[in-house]
């Protein structure tokens, strides 16, 4: 089976734009996509589009830029939605039926609170059974690591030192202020060991990716700035035994990774950067190990001696992480892409993680699933 | 002004029963493989497939804290600061809950600490119809 | 590429279930399509789960019935949800990569109104600027095909005298008695052509397939049971003027037989049952033509002779139809495949197409897209 | 009790514009292929996929009936029965609206009649902050 490859990506600023609707985000990422691979929504033979909060969404934003009649289909799956928009996208084209699919991940989250909804119930059972809180049950996450391994307050809280340093750098960030130590362990508390500072940021974004076949990628003479997919594995919970009482994140995401290494015939060690689920400080350090960055316990040291941030050994989330560029939960998951295709190329500016050649993007969503890709520079 | 007589209150999860002396737990046991559950009614195992069925199963009440987070900020009308707690239940599934009678401090919790399981009224929620509710919560042992 | 088979299908019968849960309901289908292929859960390498109202159902079956830490996507596709769960695991199994891949759809309706929700405005739009209500949507698709070629409402309410007779010897159908075309045109006038009997009912319901390679059909030695998907399409909405004032369920339909007919190398004559999309009496007729049953215009015809009816040149919506099966959306496009399943097996009963061998199922979602599949006896 | 001084009305669609002595109607459409939209802004053309922008359009104020529906049951609280109606605008695109002065009698309407396009107060509907609207209909021209 022919590789199939990333010729075209585009995220749009994440923000708030409360007067657009998802179409016109999505569509906006999907011009600017098509415009980086050179070609016009006429070349496109099938998407995907990646929407939590709405549906149909795919063929709006087609309907926005050109309706074509193609075969267009919306997926929905919690934080790893835009991933699976990508994934799918990825599997049409090595079905040998598409040379040229699109996937699109977008979000409109303006005016949706930080903290989410409570569940129903014939009476509220958050704060008397514990909370369901993303905070808290990021937190408890968090917490499990640090019994087992004494990560401390402070360890989790460099997480988003870190990566808020890092979108300093990246200007289509929403959130690029530099947050010493004490300022993001003097913040809020939300839900102990997250502060307001270590949780990420609700808003509006899109991002949009053009994969091909290879013999199109060679036929339009685009391998030069092709970025070859060399993994895309999508995984599902498997049974643990606190989980959902206690949401797993971790399972997922190490048979999501495992299947991606084996995919791609490598290992961690040869990965030049990192973009991970970031949602909460707490859940970066726990996929250190997940991810196979780290030996079990050794995420403590990763975040210490800064071999995860800008220059280190591995660098993880350069582009802010969810925690700075904010998490429009649809688009998330191809954010991520349009992250790792930049360093791929050169283009990542002031960021940019020198002779970058094969990165890993992560996502994770309760419910749960993970997926994770595998880029390499073509 | 008349009062009507106040209802029994009702359990505030489904695997919390009362119909006896004192409220009690009971969980899905799988028949095949022994992994418990905390729906009332299930189709098959999530662990082995199985679909044998399941017996009620009661646990101990005692159990060892697992994981934690003191939260401070919540759900809008949700008053802080509580604990959110996991605790691994003694020869029964893991449970999340609140945990009380431990300070507001991590410096002061023992992140492992035994606790038992305790019954008490939903903090004074009520639902539409007035109905109180009884919830599970944990104690230190240790307090003893 | 290797054909890709259906070796398990099962659809629980459609009806009112206000205590149970989405996933309940397709965790239930599931376990009847794994049964009728013989496999267990441990055997399904990846899912799609379409369900419009709710996301996560995917994982939330497989928490119900094992957790194997497959990938599952959730996909949604308005009406055509259904069916494009089961494309994208046809396809998924089409990329090598699986040899057993689940559809599983599945909707919880039970109160929501027949009318569905109006949209929301700085004022109510409905029955100001007209309506936006689907009976009086697909009324209105109907009368333009009324206004070239002189359909009575008569033979509009024909359809509704088919499928309901149909639907009486469907146990699974939701609504179960005869209605003569005097009652038919009598009822309660929803949205004229329209009456309450001439539009499908909102029920909960759910229907799963299990699809294989012909690999391991071989293997597991079902080649005698199982059915050969011949063509799986899927199109969006191209450009139409007067759409999206008034959806166009025409041209999407059109382009995905299209190309169903011609991956599967057959024409519309080859085909021995339809079940398409009949949420309103007057859609049916219009997809006689689009489906290329008939030439233009003589769809009245088709009606008014019987050749859609069982015993009929070719018989449309034997199972009754969504105008009396029940029309539980995320579900409708692969309970279609499970009727045509049960015919080419020659396990429909008293509706039995006689020695049926290749069968078309047609959904439309307004939005707007269509899928179309092709099913041949293996 | 006061009575505050009314506002003046709000378009009820975006395309209907009340800067003139007369309300009117405008339309987008596409520099490259003339096709005409809508929405008040656009990426690009759903026809031609042209990003060359549009210019505002407004058509004549008559137009063809293209297809209805006699609606008697729809939304809660949507006053019934009344005519769904597209038609086909001359030297614009097609639009949806109320088509009033002919008999909720199918039998009594002629299918593809010439109609004019009409403005009016939105049946009284009001927003949440009091404002009054003025929408669109279309009424036979035959009926002059
Ligand atoms: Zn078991
Ligand atoms: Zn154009």
């Amino acid at each position: 089976m022919s590789d199939v490859y990333i010729t075209g990506i585009e995220m749009i600023a994440f923000g708030r734009y409360p007067h657009r609707t998802p179409a016109s985000l999505g569509a906006e990422a999907v011009l600017g996509a098509l415009d980086d691979a050179g070609i016009t929504v006429h070349d496109v033979q099938t998407a995907y589009c990646g929407c939590v909060f709405q549906t149909m969404v795919g063929q709006k934003i087609f309907q926005q830029i050109g309706q074509t009649g193609i075969p267009i289909a919306n997926v929905s799956n919690a934080c790893a939605t835009g991933a699976t928009a990508v994934r799918e996208a990825w599997m049409a084209v090595r079905t040998g039926d598409y040379d040229i699919a699109l996937a699109v991940g977008v979000e409109q989250m303006t005016g949706m609170g930080m903290l989410g909804a409570a569940r129903q119930a014939s009476i509220p059972i958050e704060g008397l059974m514990g909370s369901t809180s993303m905070p808290a049950t990021f937190a408890e996450a968090g917490r499990e690591y640090a019994a087992k391994y004494g990560t401390s307050f402070a360890q989790f809280a460099k997480v988003s030192v870190k990566n808020h340093h890092h979108a300093t750098m990246n200007p289509k960030a929403v959130l690029r202020k530099e947050t010493p130590l004490e300022m993001v362990m003097e913040a809020e508390m939300i839900a102990y060991p997250n502060t307001k500072l270590m949780c990420s940021i609700n808003v509006d974004g899109a991002a949009a990716v053009v994969l091909m076949s290879e013999k199109k990628v060679r036929e339009l003479g685009l391998m030069d700035r092709a970025i070859r997919i060399r993994a895309s594995a999508l995984a599902s919970d498997p049974w643990q035994q606190r989980n959902p009482q206690m949401p797993d994140i971790n399972s997922a995401t190490q048979i999501a990774a495992q299947r991606a290494y084996e995919m791609a015939g490598i290992e961690a060690k040869d990965l030049d950067l990192v973009e991970l689920h970031d949602c909460f400080a707490t859940a970066e350090l726990l996929h250190y190990e997940n991810l196979q960055l780290c030996g079990a316990g050794e995420a403590n040291d990763m975040i210490d001696s800064g071999a995860t941030a800008l220059g280190g050994r591995i660098p993880v989330n350069v582009s802010g992480g969810l925690l700075s560029k904010g998490h429009p939960i649809g688009a998330t998951g191809v954010a991520n892409l349009y992250e790792l295709s930049l360093h791929l190329r050169g283009q990542a500016g002031e960021r940019q993680v020198e002779g970058a050649r094969m990165g890993l993007a992560h996502v994770v969503g309760l419910g749960t699933c993970s997926a994770v890709h595998i880029l390499e520079k073509a | 002004m008349t009062d009507t007589p106040a209802s029994p209150p009702l359990p505030a999860a489904s695997y919390i029963h009362l119909d006896g002396p004192e409220p009690r737990l009971s969980f899905l046991k799988c028949k095949s493989c022994g992994t418990m559950f905390l729906e009332p009614e299930r189709l098959a195992c999530a662990r082995c497939g199985s679909r044998e069925g399941f017996d009620a199963h009661e646990p101990k009440y005692e159990g060892t804290l697992h994981s934690y987070s003191i939260v401070h900020r919540s759900f809008p009308g949700t008053a802080v600061p509580f604990i959110s707690a996991v605790v691994d239940i003694d020869d029964g599934p893991s449970l999340k809950g609140n945990l009380r009678g431990v300070p507001f401090d991590a410096d002061r919790i023992d992140g492992a600490m035994r606790v038992r399981i305790v019954f008490d009224d939903a903090l004074g929620r009520r639902d539409a119809d007035g109905n109180a509710y009884i919830s599970h919560f944990f104690e230190p042992l240790a307090a003893d």
